[in-house]
């Protein structure tokens, strides 16, 4: 057993905790901070060239759009972020201080890691790939069935609980101990931050159209979390007795009491995090509302769900199989020149639209079976002169709806509205 | 998808209240006649109105035991009632406005209410619905048998301990509270559950989220909340009950901590005072632009507000605990919250403004409530803005300023809201309007009573007078405010009882309304009034917030489809729609009327007796009668799925 | 359709009575003799809260008169309605304009909370913790229900002591108080020099009072505690430090037996009493009620219920539940004779 | 020019289906509720736990010995109902009944363990806070459990007596994520009672 300032804290046996830290250091992860940092940077920048790397192929296949610098941006900064909160002044303090340690913590959380997750990391990364090769890697991954394997990391439950059992666990005292103790497992326990937190941010961007569950469930999702991880940060302020006496000579040189340290540090957890909680809250609140009001009815969407969820392979199924386009009677439009200016109005830049390059919009609904659709916006019949209409003057049918008046000419919006309807 | 043979696909038919179709539908849902007919009846309707009913009742009830203890408060030193009759008496008063009145009442609104504003027949459990006003009735009869013993509840609303633990409070007083307290937490917490599932699954098709009023919001954000805040109080109370019969050591001091009887009474109790104003804010949000002739301002940032109430409302229960020596830096956070938490009510507060200002105001009964509901809002977010800055609050808290602040918000927020409300619905209940004349007396009576009944509570705080004090010295400063504060509630009681005359009288002599008396837009006012059982006799598709004034406002060229739809007349039918576009997809069967809900509600409230007198062969046999009953309840019945060819 | 002319009715006169009502009701309670105001600090800390206070006051009165103003406004201008006209439709319409209402309401009011939150939390770093003094007095008070105990502590043990409901405190000089509960919570509570601090049982908590002006103080306990949560008053008395200095080592003297012509009084006393009071240089030393050693020295009884005569007194001890009901001191039964010579004995603590 | 909206003409289900079921949405509510009072319950273990009076808790850790092989008695139940109604979407009562009877009795047997544990225990529910929170806290489980057992039971009988098939076996996946929530808990109730003292979050002897 551990003692550690008299206080026996630790009920983990040294030899395990020894076997992490050998293990670790197998891995490369050895045990002093300047290695961390170094160790920490080198992925950093590796990860940031391949991402910056799948930026420009992106690019030079269709031309950077003010969306795709946000993403830029957010993933510069979010990486920015980690590389403050797991660098070296911060990590220093948070030796010292329990409340700076747990302002790391926070910025890995709710900081870095929705940034990073917002910037699209996995699809940036594989279009750094080259095309063959992504292709490759889309059919073994059908082959391996990896989306069996990646479906749990999508699980709106199983990545919340990964979520809330990974920040409980962490900030019990032993764990927290040991963390301290050993700078691999201090390592172990930050990445460990990282990634639950970016599977949980990434469920949280996922749209429902992709899989992701609704954004009533999303609300459900990050209000319980936020009770759940603002609990730990709670009960440090009112425990009347220090539960971390690690720090006991690093508050000391901050002119700061075990006790005050400790509840800046519960304070910081459950105000600035809760917030933020809060926050993202309010904006998948009028998000839903939004999202209400500017989609079409989808009577598939379930099923198209679950054909997208196959994300992976999206870009591999590109380009194949539009034969089965034949013109719609009584409506005078040519598919196969509308699938053409589907690309060139850049529709794919907001919707997913199955057989069209690069068309894996988020925006406004996907697009597949909208031949077979009820409605048109929520509100027309779905005929192919209501879609022309639509299509045309979205503006005049739902005024303040997201999706531009573009002027298309009325042949050209015929010929889209023929391809459209090939997709039943 | 696949068609089955268990799929139908709906006729639809005209609206005709005269057809055929609409007397299959009443026969297939109107409550059966005779006393079995009405104590089985599962009509929301109903159910509804027995809830505002018996809420009303409950109000005047508490409203009384306060008009007794104002004669003793009305000059010093006096003793009308000692101090343990006063203590039982405020504990009441207490107890029964926040619990029993404050929060039912709405709870009625909105179970009649909601299903009529969606779109559909009935809610989405409706023998669940019955159950819960039946708990609700006799948890409240539970308590007040507590009064008849001479043992109602002593240690005020929030019932600290360890003046509540038996040491101190040896007899039954408290056990009848916690038990009380215990068995409305079900029917509240059930009642929620019932709230939720069919506002996010029976709207009319059409109403996607965005589409739906105001009014399913503050009802849906509430019942979502409750589903988290109630479990708190139930378990506090439940501790409590074991620590005073099982001998368990939760709020005893040697072992026990007296402070997470605030924690988790505050978690649940903090949110609990918005549970009981959001409903009544989104009716005010719902009606008054009605009478101001036009949409409401703002209604996504109204939509918002309200939920952001709600969750801010789980994180700053500790404002009720600045006192208890928590650490200073907590304070300060939590002083920093509390305060900004003004910033939700405020967006209400400037939509309901700019929808006067930009409106053309109707002046009648219901909009002068509404406008005295916004003046009193406003005095009762001031000093809850005052009593949220920490330092402050170490002088206001549990004195008179505080005591002021509950009334102006419980009674501001909840009471003129509710009354403003009775005057708009009304004639959609009974299909006779409210006599306005006598509205106007109410109105200006409640409104005078109230402010001169309540307002001095602010100064006699300020001057120190502590709250819950049977009797006070004179010399104090506080002897002639305290008279004209038992003036003023005496004047407000007179104008309740005025309110009370007028629905007597308007039931009979009222004015007929006809089906939309108000010219509204929503759906409640395209059926007669009062709607027959079965709501709607077609089921309404809708295109836009205000189905009823869409020719009027220019809303786009889509119109809502009001004159045809689903008859769903194969049976007791109503719509499943999906929760976020309201797209049908499902047709859902109904139970008949039962009384079920009611034997079990019976089996529940006499378990509770057997616990409270220690009989455990009641117990047990209640749990095994209620187990039975329940395997009845849910015994999956063939009627309530479609017949295979 | 007529229109409703809102200036000629009643409810002009009306909210201009209850403007009325709202102003000159606080400015005639503000002159009163208010014992337990804390609208007037005497100490630091009470005097930055009651700052605090009356700038919170005076902003939610500018924001009550502001919405109300804005409110009659919108009642005022434009077109309105008299009433619904039965089987008719009134217009409809979607002016445009609202929303900014909600922003800049919204804006102004974050502002003035923002503000609000900064002062707060300034004033509270202002008043939480006690100066750093060397020479400070630490007293220990204990709340029952529904009396205060006080102990005076003292590094040197021979110098502490107990008394009850009156509190002593040099002029100018923080005082920190450690709060203790024995039964159920109450708060301590001096609005003319602290607000309140709640007493726990199980839980030690602290606080400090300040007082910069003599006077007596009044205290309450400020957190419901039972049936006599009325009555359980306190006194705060601050004197200079010598005259503080001396009420100290006077209470530090122990009574001396009685002469043997009142050997009779201190007996009954003892019999009667001993078992819940102290006085000490006696065989009293019951603690479940008051020290009463030095009984004449206290302005008020029964915790600030009544004056310190003889004659409450004896009506105390002849009938203590009538004067305060359901307090802990019993009905003694005492005779004539035994209540005279009980009520004599007092007359000697002094 | 105005048009009036469609009227939907789709084939739509009749009663109660998968997830359009009522019951459905009633379950999920009251699951949330129910998470909610637990997650209240642990609250109130941690409150004490972080106190420092030590005479609250016992000195020594708790024994895992029985508790850790009853959680995972209580997961393979888990397991078995789910396999239970995968046998009701397939149209297969033996798999049906089979699954759903086996995890009643895996239930079953947990209860009994559950039992011994309680009887195990040198403390109870009067002796001091830990132990009025250790019975009552694992109490309110037993009771869930219990209901759920009842719950199982009841589904059991009916999936022989063939109530249920591919088209109506909404009762079946209602009770199960009761059953599945059931255990769920557990694990936070063993986690907190039996894995947080270990991680330091106990009080010293």
């Amino acid at each position: 057993m551990l003692r550690i300032a008299n206080l026996d804290v630790v009920a983990l046996s040294t030899p395990g905790a020894d076997a992490i830290s050998a293990a670790l250091a197998f891995c490369g992860l050895t045990g002093s901070t300047s290695d961390g940092v170094a160790f920490s940077v080198m992925v950093l920048g590796a990860v940031t060239c391949c991402y910056t790397f799948g930026v420009f192929r992106l690019a030079h296949r269709r031309g950077v759009t003010a969306r795709d610098l946000r993403r830029i941006a957010a993933f510069l900064g979010g990486s920015a972020i980690v590389l403050a909160a797991m660098g070296p002044p911060l990590v220093a303090y948070g030796e010292q201080l329990f409340s700076m340690h747990m302002i790391q913590h926070m910025m890995l959380i709710i900081a870095a890691a929705p940034l990073i997750a917002w910037s699209r990391p996995k699809v940036m990364f594989l279009r750094a790939l080259p095309k063959e090769t992504r292709a490759n890697i889309g059919r073994s991954a059908r082959r391996l069935r990896l989306d069996r394997f990646m479906r749990p990391l999508r699980d709106p439950i199983l990545v919340w609980i990964a979520f809330c059992a990974g920040f409980v666990f962490w900030h019990t005292p032993g764990p927290y101990a040991l963390a301290m103790r050993y700078e691999s497992l201090g390592l172990l326990e930050h990445i460990t931050f990282l990634l639950t937190s970016l599977a949980f941010w990434m469920v949280i961007f996922r749209s429902s159209m992709r899989g992701g569950p609704g954004y009533g469930a999303k609300l459900l999702f990050v209000l319980t979390a936020a009770a759940l991880t603002d609990l730990p940060g709670a009960l440090m302020v009112f425990a009347p007795r220090p539960l971390y006496p690690e720090h006991a000579a690093g508050v000391a040189g901050w002119g700061l009491t075990l006790m005050q340290d400790q509840e800046i540090a519960g304070l910081v957890m459950w105000i600035p995090g809760g917030l933020a909680y809060l926050l993202v809250a309010a904006w998948l609140f009028v998000a839903w509302l939004r999202e209400a009001e500017n989609r079409a009815v989808l009577p598939g969407a379930r099923s198209i769900a679950n054909v997208t969820l196959l994300l992976l392979v999206a870009p591999a199924l590109t380009g194949c199989n539009r034969s089965r386009a034949e013109p719609i009677a009584n409506f005078n439009g040519d598919p196969e020149r509308g699938a053409t200016l589907i690309q060139k109005y850049g529709c794919g830049g907001c919707h997913d639209i199955p057989n069209i390059n690069d068309a894996e919009g988020n925006v406004g609904p996907p697009l597949s079976r909208i031949g077979n659709r009820i409605y048109i916006a929520g509100m027309l019949r779905n005929t192919p002169d209501n879609m022309l209409l639509w299509i045309r003057e979205p503006q005049r049918i739902v005024p303040g709806n997201a999706m531009p008046q573009m002027n298309i000419p009325e042949q050209d919006a015929r010929d889209i509205v023929a391809y459209l309807y090939t997709l039943n | 998808m696949t068609t089955t043979e268990l799929d139908r696909v709906p006729e639809v038919a005209p609206r005709d209240y005269g057809s055929p179709l609409a007397s299959k539908l009443e026969h297939l849902w109107a409550t059966k006649p005779g006393i079995v007919g009405w104590l089985g009846s599962v009509d929301h309707k109903e159910i509804g109105l027995r809830y505002i009913v018996t809420a009303f009742v409950f109000l005047l009830v508490g409203g009384l035991e306060a008009l007794v203890f104002r004669i003793q408060l009305a000059w010093p030193n006096q003793h009308l009632l000692s101090p343990a009759q006063y203590d039982q008496l405020f504990s009441m008063h207490g107890a029964t406005m926040i619990l029993w009145y404050a929060f039912p009442v709405l709870t009625g609104f909105s179970v009649y209410l909601q299903p009529l504003v969606l779109g559909t027949r009935d809610m989405a459990m409706p023998r669940l619905n019955a159950f819960t006003y039946w708990v609700y009735l006799f948890s409240g009869l539970y308590l007040y048998v507590g009064l008849a013993l001479g043992s109602a509840p002593n240690a005020g609303w929030f019932n600290y301990v360890p003046y509540a633990s038996r040491p101190y409070n040896p007899g039954l007083n408290i056990d009848f509270y916690a038990l009380a307290n215990i068995l409305l937490g079900i029917s509240t917490t059930l009642g929620s559950l019932n709230f939720v599932v069919t506002i996010l699954h029976q709207r009319a098709p059409g109403m996607s989220i965005n589409r739906m009023p105001i009014l399913s919001w503050g009802t849906l954000t509430i019942s979502v909340g409750n589903l988290f805040a109630m479990p708190s109080v139930t378990l506090a109370f439940f501790f409590l009950w074991l620590d005073r019969q099982f001998g368990t050591h939760f709020y005893d001091p040697p072992s026990g901590q007296p402070l997470l009887w605030q924690h988790l009474f505050w978690m649940w109790g903090h949110p609990w005072v918005y549970v009981i104003v959001l409903p009544a804010l989104s009716m005010v949000s719902e009606a008054l632009p009605v009478l101001c002739r036009r949409p409401l301002v703002g209604y996504t940032a109204v939509a918002l507000a309200t939920v952001l109430t709600m969750v801010l409302g789980f994180g700053v229960w500790l404002h009720h605990m600045f006192a208890t020596g928590l650490p200073n830096i907590a304070l300060a956070f939590f002083s920093a919250v509390s305060l900004f938490i003004v910033i939700p009510s405020a967006v209400s507060n400037f939509a309901w403004l700019a929808t006067i200002w930009t409106g053309r105001p109707v002046f009648n009964t219901a909009f002068l409530f509404f406008v005295g509901f916004i003046v009193v809002f406003v005095i009762g977010g001031v000093s809850g803005f005052m009593t949220g800055s920490v330092p402050a609050d170490w002088q206001l808290t549990d004195t008179y300023f505080v005591v002021a602040h509950i009334h102006y918000v419980l009674i501001g927020w909840n009471l003129f809201a509710v009354m403003g409300a009775s005057y708009f619905w009304f004639p959609k209940m009974f299909g006779r309007m409210l006599d306005e004349h006598l509205g106007r007396w109410n109105f200006w009576l409640m409104f005078i009573g109230f402010n001169v009944g309540f307002f001095p509570m602010h100064i006699t705080g300020l001057l120190g007078m502590p709250r819950r004090v049977y009797t006070y010295p004179d010399g104090m400063g506080w002897d002639t405010l305290n008279l004209i504060i038992t003036i003023g509630s005496y004047v407000m009681a007179a104008g309740m009882l005025l309110f009370i005359v007028n629905v007597f009288y308007s039931l009979r002599r009222g004015v007929v309304a006809g089906p939309n008396p108000w010219d509204a837009a929503t759906l409640e006012w395209s059926t007669p009034s009062p709607p027959p059982p079965y709501n709607f006799v077609v089921i309404p598709t809708l295109a836009s917030r205000t189905p009823l004034w869409e020719d009027r406002l220019d809303e786009g060229p889509y119109r809502s489809e009001l004159n045809e739809g689903m008859p769903l007349d194969h049976g007791k039918e109503v719509l499943g729609t999906s929760s976020l576009d309201a797209q049908p997809n499902v047709i859902l069967r109904m139970p008949e009327d039962s009384l079920v809900p009611l034997f079990f509600a019976l089996v529940l409230t006499l378990l509770f007796a057997g616990l409270i007198v220690k009989f455990w062969w009641l117990v047990v046999t209640c749990i095994g009668a209620g187990l039975l009953l329940q395997l009845i309840w849910l015994w999956p019945r063939s009627e309530l799925r479609e017949r295979r060819p | 359709m007529t229109r409703f002319h809102l200036g000629k009715g009643m409810p002009t006169r009306v909210v201009a009575c209850l403007a009325l009502l709202f102003s000159i009701i606080p400015a005639g309670a503000l002159h009163a003799e208010a014992p337990l105001s804390y609208l007037v600090g005497y100490g630091m800390r009470a005097r930055s809260i009651a700052t605090l206070t009356w700038a919170l006051m005076l902003i939610s009165a500018v924001v009550v008169i502001v919405v109300v103003g804005l409110l009659l406004a919108a009642l005022r201008r434009g077109d309105s309605f008299a009433a619904f006209a039965p089987g008719t439709q009134l217009p409809v319409a979607r002016p445009a304009g609202g929303a900014s209402w909600i922003y800049v309401g919204v804006g102004i009011s974050t502002l003035v909370l923002f503000v609000m939150a900064i002062w707060t939390v300034v004033t509270l770093a202002h008043v939480a913790n006690p100066p750093r003094t060397d020479s400070a007095l630490k007293i220990e008070i204990t709340g029952h229900q529904w009396w205060w105990e006080v102990r005076y502590l003292s590094p040197d043990v021979s110098r502490e002591f107990t008394t009850s409901n009156e509190i002593h405190i040099p002029l100018k000089q923080a005082v920190e108080v450690e709060l203790r509960g024995v039964d159920v919570i109450h708060s301590f509570w001096v609005p003319a020099l602290i607000g309140k601090t709640d007493v726990i049982p199980g839980q030690a908590n602290r606080t400090w009072i300040e007082a910069d002006k003599p006077g007596v103080y009044r205290g309450q306990c400020g957190e419901y505690c039972g049936e006599q949560h009325a009555h359980m008053g306190f006194e705060v008395i601050a004197s200079s430090p010598e005259d503080f200095q001396k009420w100290w080592d006077s209470q530090l003297n122990t009574q001396p037996g009685a002469a043997p012509e009142a050997a009779q009084a201190q007996n009954t006393f003892i019999a009667k009493c001993g078992i819940c009071h102290t006085v000490r240089g006696i065989g009293a030393g019951g603690h479940l009620g008051p020290d009463l050693t030095h009984l004449l020295g206290r302005r008020t009884i029964g915790a600030a219920l009544l004056p310190n005569t003889r004659g409450h007194r004896s009506a105390w001890i002849a009938d203590p539940q009538h004067l305060k009901p359901g307090n802990y001191m019993p009905r003694l039964e005492l005779s004539g004779p035994e209540l005279t010579a009980v009520s004599n004995y007092l007359d000697t603590l002094n | 020019m105005s048009t009036v909206v469609a009227v939907s003409r789709r084939s739509l289900p009749v009663g109660s289906v998968g997830a359009h079921a009522i019951g459905w949405w009633g379950m999920v509510c009251a699951v949330l509720t129910e998470a909610a009072l637990f997650g209240y319950l642990l609250f109130s273990y941690f409150y004490f736990a972080i106190q420092p009076r030590q005479m609250a808790f016992p000195p020594q850790l708790p024994p895992l010995w029985l508790a850790a092989p009853n959680t995972v008695i209580l997961l393979a139940s888990s397991v078995a109902v789910w396999q239970g109604e995968r046998g009701a979407r397939r149209d297969s009562r033996a798999r049906q009944v089979i699954g759903l009877g086996v995890g009643f009795a895996l239930g079953v047997v947990f209860v009994g363990i559950q039992l011994l544990e309680w009887h195990s225990q040198p403390f109870g529910l009067s002796s001091n806070a830990y132990g009025s929170l250790f019975f009552t806290v694992t109490g309110f489980h037993m009771a869930h459990v219990i209901l759920g057992l009842l719950i199982l039971l009841s589904l059991t009988i009916w999936s022989a007596l063939g109530y249920f098939d591919r088209y109506y076996s909404a009762p079946i996946s209602i009770g199960v994520i009761y059953w599945h929530f059931v255990d769920a808990v557990w694990l936070a109730v063993f986690f907190s009672f039996y894995i947080t003292p270990y991680l330091g979050l106990r009080h010293g002897p």
